[in-house]
């Protein structure tokens, strides 16, 4: 498990047999390769209206996604729905400020994330820190950690402009500029190391990065 | 559907089985995961499906509230202090406020008691009924989400009206509240009242008259009478054990001692039992806010007048403030050393009790598919276990 | 209340009883005799809540000042046991076994003030910080903005004016020439 | 569990057909409310760019930055705060408190952006959307996070003021004075507006400390009359504050008294700065008004050895022979220059320079000379008649008030002005218990004088008579003299311009009065600059720079002489100015 001293935590591959080396991956992710224009145009549009929100409450803005999702703003007349497991969701909506403990689970949490994939990023904390600017344990930008494709402001937003948010989230996707995935996958290292900059005790189980 | 009698076992003694032995499963629940309240996560060490074993992990919510209090001005802590727990923060902006006016010897006007005892009651209501479709959702009945979170915005929605703000409000400031009640508030008050007493009506018959609720929740998570003290454990979690103890009567505190309510008092202390008594809680708020809106002073000032925020010193002394919110006992220990900061703010909030210490050994021997429902029957919020 | 007072001074040498409110009074009392005090409160004098327990960083004293804040639900008072201890060597004796919740408090101060509590559960372990490398955050010398500054990136582009140098610059600036 | 249980989950159907909770267009249907908390405005031209909002955010969320078309000015830092919305958390506290009242909110809420660097603006400068909300938080009437009300401060009442020459204004209480030096926000937008630039949020500061002994080494920092200068400086500081531009100001003034009045002389030299060694150079200052006090001051703390000649019997100048004993007693202005004087600065009375010495002698046996004899010369009516002997100089009247002699004005007394010596003249004339009249020739809104000296002397009994140009004074033959005057009324000639009184033709008032007393102005004395003396003179007034370098490289002019604001900290700030320029012309750093 985690080593207390924060020393650099070995590979998790490491001194295992050749054959269980492939048990934790090493590959890198890689940049999505658009299809035809017309194709690719029809693809956009589809996912833009099945935005599929991952449930994991990162700070407090997650409080405004339970009326989102209930009756009063019925957020799935327009596509939208929140999903248990990062496996199944598209949309990872960033609730506000992330300590450095979830991030760590951010950063695992998006990579699991089947692509394409989108960020959300609410409020002053995503943004700048927010109140949290001079805490020890809270990250400012979260967009030196993972790439955001659409930010809203608000402390916290409200269900409306979340609901906003994701319109805007489906008009770039459609226009095909949601790039968050491949700004991801092409500046990889960087993501690394700012990640690693922060997250002394970096343990991640299956991946070798 | 007997409730169930647990041994006791002191807290300490864990059964630390042994996990190379094949016949455990070691399964993380949470942070990201669906049946865990907030951002927080527990490690399940599992039989079968039932649960032998469990760690609580906290902390994906530290931002260092008590750090950074002592960086601020007395003033500039103010917006800081309600965000320690999201669905209730007023709760901290009465303990905050409560205890810099006792230090600094401040009395607040009339109105302003008032209209504290009304936000605060109101987002009890509102907490609740968040916490009600939690709960209900924990047990696979999705509907009681649907009505009580709109329930919810309802009340949110006179907090936007009073206030400015939807989630958070920053109403209750040092020296009294921040602005009075806008034109035909109270009426609003009472018809948003109307609405949700008669969604609550429905939400009792669905949900308390149910099947599957009886069967899941009845005897789930019984706390033992003795384990309110052992464990200090307060609110309604020890209410529904038998336990008469409401610091809104106990301390009497704001406008409580003139309003006419009796703590509601449980005996059976299981999942079903604590679910019912904030139901019963949740009725007992909206005859509070029907008796505040008709006490409420219509002239008065709402604020005291205060030294400039940017220079205000409050003489040395300590104390701590508590005040009764919907999961038990919130305090607030302020120390000042006479300085424009504080020297140390401490927030006791009533989840660290449950959430840690009540909820790891409360859970040995559940069902996994149940962990959810107990965990949620405690009614806990994580940021204001790790601040 | 005077009479607990006196009791408390008698029994235990506690010391400069306060009265902070009709239902909340404070004392201090000695480190090594504290576990004693709480239990005797607990079981002779009702005091059978315990709301939390915490430190103050007294660094100017070279000392931590731990408080246990308990409750006695009978008479509605609340008392906050106060002791302190050598902030150099900060050792305190658990009361795990006193209350089930105690440890959790014990955890955070280990973790918060790095104050030990040789035999309370889980007492080393990570509390809500992980993989943390400074000193103990909540120390008085640890400063909050200066870590914040030197690990996490701000956005850049901010800069303010002080108005009165801003003035002095704009209408005055040979002042100093 | 029975069979209720069984079937009572069922009613939830009967909700189907009932209206839904949705709401059709949440983004159209609901707005903020009026009270909500959305992104910021600001009424930007009356925002005064003090930034209290920046100080009270806990979250550093605004800069103060400068913007296109605005530039400083006297009560306005021309600085506006921007919003950080990576940093707002909408508590509004800014907004509650705002001096000026020109921050506020609106109710608008959505702001999504692709770019995270886009989220900060200047409200009120850069357009947005919401710019102009009707809706949105607003201060409550009736709070405010400031107090926007200044301690009174205890003053003897008129009637019983008016009986004697004793000192009106009483000065702060300790309490008094840390309660009214909380209100400041420590802004500095002051600082700029006070010839001086003295240092007066950190004085006020050392005031709410409690903290004395700093408070003077701040006061004597830029400015050796505090007793003088607390009771009588025209205070443009307090016309700036930013507290004023929604309440009344702090007491500035009231807050420099109280500290150099609770500092007894003896206990000065703890912490005031000492002189340094001796540098053997020699300055001689002519005039021993607060500007040449100042210039000895500053000169002598840089280690020079400074002669002050002085044509008077004591120093002190125009606050001692111009300003009357009931607002600046005696005592407080000895004290000021009593602290100069310990620090070895000769004065020699009775010296009038141009007569004994000359001023050529003094060019040839000291290094440098500053002059600052201010305007001594009362100006005349200037209508017929203006010779009369019972046509009087309001200065000398002043002068000879203080000197303890006769006035011997009679009993109806005609001011003929409307500036603070008029006031002044008025007021002593009424303690000598004349009956006043105030003549002025245009309306009282515009009399230079002190609004609150315009006050007082109507309160003290002086009647006051607007509109009124002179004619001319004529004998009325009983030993007193007839006073006329036409009245007149006020014409807009060029447009912007102030309005001028224009005579109503035929509306010629006389009135008898057994004294006139002229308080229409002074000049300058510059019979001592000879033309062999070299500096250059235009419109009666030494040519000098900013630090009062004259045409003549070891001479140095300022205060009253030289400045257009013609008051006492101008002078002073003047004789600072002087100190440091002479100080380097000798040799030294100049600070």
């Amino acid at each position: 498990m985690s080593d207390k001293k924060g020393k650099p935590v070995p590979l998790a591959n490491e001194g295992l047999p050749a054959g269980e080396r492939g048990l934790f991956c090493d590959a890198p992710p890689r940049e999505y390769a658009p299809a035809a224009k017309i194709v690719e145009d029809f693809w956009n549009w589809a996912r833009s209206q099945s935005l599929w929100i991952l449930g994991f409450g990162t700070g407090c803005g997650a409080i405004e996604l339970r009326p989102l999702m209930t009756s009063r703003y019925d957020m799935y007349r327009f596509g939208i729905q929140p999903r248990p497991t990062p496996r199944q969701s598209s949309v990872f909506v960033i609730g506000g400020y992330a300590s450095v403990k979830t991030l760590k689970r951010i950063v695992r949490s998006y990579e699991q994330m089947m692509g394409p994939k989108f960020v959300v990023a609410l409020g002053s904390c995503t943004i700048n820190g927010g109140m949290y600017w001079d805490s020890y344990n809270t990250i400012k930008r979260i967009d030196q950690y993972i790439p955001v494709d659409v930010y809203i402001a608000g402390c916290m937003p409200r269900p409306e402009a979340l609901l906003a948010g994701f319109q805007e989230l489906k008009r770039i996707i459609r226009a095909g500029k949601a790039e968050g995935q491949n700004e991801y996958a092409r500046n990889f290292e960087w993501y690394k190391a700012n990640q690693k900059r922060v997250i002394k005790d970096w343990n991640m189980p299956d991946y070798n990065w | 559907m007997s409730r169930a009698k647990i041994p006791y076992v002191p807290p300490e003694e864990r059964a630390f089985p042994d996990l190379d032995s094949g016949k455990y499963l070691v399964m993380w629940q949470g942070p990201n995961h669906p049946g865990i309240t907030g951002n927080m996560s527990l490690r399940l060490v599992i039989e079968g499906d039932s649960v032998v074993d469990c760690e609580t992990h906290v902390g994906y919510l530290h931002r260092g509230f008590e750090k950074l209090m002592e960086r601020r001005l007395w003033m500039q802590n103010f917006p800081l202090v309600c965000r320690i727990a999201v669905p209730e923060p007023d709760f901290n902006e009465y303990c905050y406020a409560a205890a810099l006016e006792e230090l600094a010897g401040i009395e607040i006007p009339e109105k302003a008691v008032w209209l504290r005892t009304l936000s605060l009651e109101m987002i009890r209501l509102a907490s609740f009924l968040m916490w009600i479709g939690g709960q209900a959702g924990a047990f696979g009945h999705g509907t009681i989400a649907q009505w009580s979170v709109t329930m919810r915005d309802y009340v949110l929605d006179l907090f936007e009206e009073l206030s400015g703000g939807r989630i958070y409000h920053m109403y209750i400031i040092p020296g009294g509240v921040r602005a009075d009640v806008p034109p035909g508030f109270l009426r609003h008050v009472l018809e948003t009242m109307t609405v949700v007493e008669q969604n609550l009506k429905d939400i009792e018959l669905v949900m308390f008259h149910n099947a599957v609720m009886k069967m899941r929740a009845v005897g789930l998570g019984y706390i033992p009478r003795d384990w309110v003290e052992r464990y200090g454990i307060t609110g309604p979690n020890a209410r529904a054990a038998g336990v008469r103890r409401d610091l809104r009567k106990d301390r009497g505190y704001l406008a409580y001692p003139r309003l006419s309510f009796e703590p509601v008092v449980g005996t059976e202390s299981d999942a079903f039992e604590r679910a019912r008594l904030r139901l019963a809680e949740m009725f007992q708020a909206i005859d509070l806010i029907r008796q505040i809106v008709d006490a409420l002073p219509a002239e008065g000032a709402f604020r005291e007048r205060l030294p400039n925020p940017l220079h205000w010193r409050i003489p040395a002394g300590e104390t701590y403030v508590s005040a009764e919110c919907t999961r038990g006992e919130y305090g607030f220990y302020v120390v000042s050393d006479g300085g424009d900061k504080p020297r140390r703010v401490a927030v006791r909030g009533p989840s660290y009790t449950h959430a840690v210490s009540v909820m790891e050994r409360l859970v040995r021997g559940v069902n996994i598919a149940d962990v959810a429902g107990l965990m949620v029957s405690l009614h806990t919020y994580p940021p204001e276990i790790e601040r | 209340m005077r009479e607990l007072a006196e009791k408390l001074a008698g029994r235990y040498g506690a010391r400069e009883w306060r009265d902070q409110r009709r239902d909340l009074s404070s004392v201090t009392v000695d480190a090594q005799r504290m576990r004693d005090v709480l239990t005797w409160l607990r079981d002779e004098e009702g005091y059978v809540h315990l709301a939390f327990a915490t430190a103050v960083d007294e660094i100017e004293r070279k000392a931590f000042r731990l408080t246990y804040a308990v409750h006695n639900h009978g008479t509605g008072h609340g008392l906050l046991v106060h002791c302190e201890i050598d902030r150099e060597r900060p050792v305190m004796e658990s009361i795990h076994r006193l209350w089930g919740q105690a440890w959790t408090y014990q955890r955070e101060m280990k973790e918060w003030y790095g104050i030990d509590f040789p035999g309370s559960p889980r007492v080393d372990e990570e509390f809500v910080l992980e993989g943390w490398e400074g000193p103990p955050m909540m120390r008085r010398d640890f400063d909050s903005l200066a870590y914040s500054d030197a690990t996490y990136a701000e956005r850049p582009g901010r800069e303010t004016r002080d108005p009165a140098a801003y003035m002095k610059e704009k209408l005055y600036p040979e002042a100093d020439a | 569990m029975d069979i209720k249980d069984i079937v009572a989950p069922f009613a939830v159907w009967k909700r189907a057909f009932e209206k839904p909770f949705t709401v059709r267009k949440p983004i159209d249907e609901r707005p903020g409310a009026p009270r909500y908390r959305g992104f910021h405005i600001n009424d930007a031209d009356t925002c005064v760019g003090c930034g209290t909002c920046e100080s009270i955010c806990m979250n550093k969320a605004i800069d103060l930055v400068p913007v296109e078309g605005r530039e400083p000015s006297a009560g306005d830092s021309g600085l506006r705060p921007r919003v950080d919305y990576g940093r707002c958390c909408w508590c509004a506290l800014c907004v509650d408190v705002c001096p000026s009242g020109s921050l506020g909110m609106s109710n608008e809420y959505l702001w999504i952006d692709s770019d995270p660097d886009v989220f900060r603006y200047v409200p009120g400068v850069d357009a947005k959307p919401w710019d102009g909300a009707e809706l949105g938080y607003r201060r409550a009437e009736g709070y405010r996070l400031l107090d926007m009300e200044r301690v009174p401060m205890p003053e003897t009442g008129h009637a019983e003021g008016v009986k004697s020459f004793l000192e009106l204004v009483k000065g702060y209480s300790r309490d008094q004075a840390e309660r009214e030096a909380d209100r400041c926000v420590a802004c500095g937008v002051c600082v700029a507006s006070c010839p001086a630039h003295m240092d007066i949020p950190g004085y006020i500061k050392a005031v709410r400390d409690g903290d004395l002994e700093t408070g003077l080494r701040l006061l004597y920092e830029t400015n050796p009359f505090p007793e003088a200068c607390g009771r009588i400086c025209t205070r443009a500081c307090e016309s700036a504050c930013a507290i004023g531009s929604g309440g009344d100001p702090v007491a500035i003034r009231w807050l420099k008294r109280y500290i150099a009045d609770q500092v007894e002389l003896a206990d000065y030299g703890k912490s005031l700065p000492r002189a340094e060694p001796a540098t053997g150079r020699k300055v001689a200052v002519v005039g021993a008004g607060p500007g040449g006090l100042a210039a000895a001051y500053y000169l002598a703390l840089l280690g020079h050895k400074v002669t002050v000649f002085e044509k008077d019997e004591a120093a002190g100048g125009m606050l001692r022979y111009g300003i009357p004993e009931y607002r600046l007693p005696y005592p407080a202005l000895d004290k000021d220059v009593d602290y100069i004087r310990s620090l070895g600065v000769e004065i020699r009375y009775g010296a009038a320079v141009g007569k004994d010495p000359a001023l050529a002698k003094l060019r040839k046996d000291f290094d440098a000379v500053y002059l600052s004899t201010g305007l001594p010369a009362a100006y005349r009516l200037d209508v017929p008649g203006d010779d009369h002997p019972r046509v009087l100089d309001g200065v000398a009247i002043l002068a000879a008030a203080t000197r303890g002699e006769e006035l011997g004005l009679g009993r109806r007394v005609a001011v003929v002005g409307g500036g603070n010596v008029a006031m002044d003249a008025a007021r002593t004339a009424l303690r000598h218990g004349c009956e006043v009249d105030i003549v002025y020739r245009r309306r009282e809104v515009d009399m230079p004088a002190d609004p609150e000296e315009i006050r007082e002397a109507k309160a003290e009994g002086a009647r006051l008579i607007e509109r009124a140009i002179p004619v001319r004074v004529e004998d009325s033959g009983d030993g007193g003299a007839r006073f006329v005057w036409n009245e007149a009324e006020m014409v807009q000639k060029e447009p912007g311009k102030r309005p001028v009184p224009e005579p109503i033709p035929g509306a010629v008032v006389t009135e008898r009065y057994d004294s006139v007393i002229a308080a229409i102005g002074q000049g300058p004395d510059l019979a001592y600059l000879t033309e062999a003396d070299g500096v250059e003179v235009r419109r009666m007034k030494p040519v000098t720079d900013r630090a009062g370098r004259t045409s003549v490289p070891t001479v140095f002019a300022g205060g009253d002489l030289v400045n257009e604001k013609k008051d006492a900290i101008s002078a002073i700030a003047d004789g600072h100015r002087a100190a440091r320029a002479i100080d380097r012309l000798l040799g030294g750093k100049g600070d």
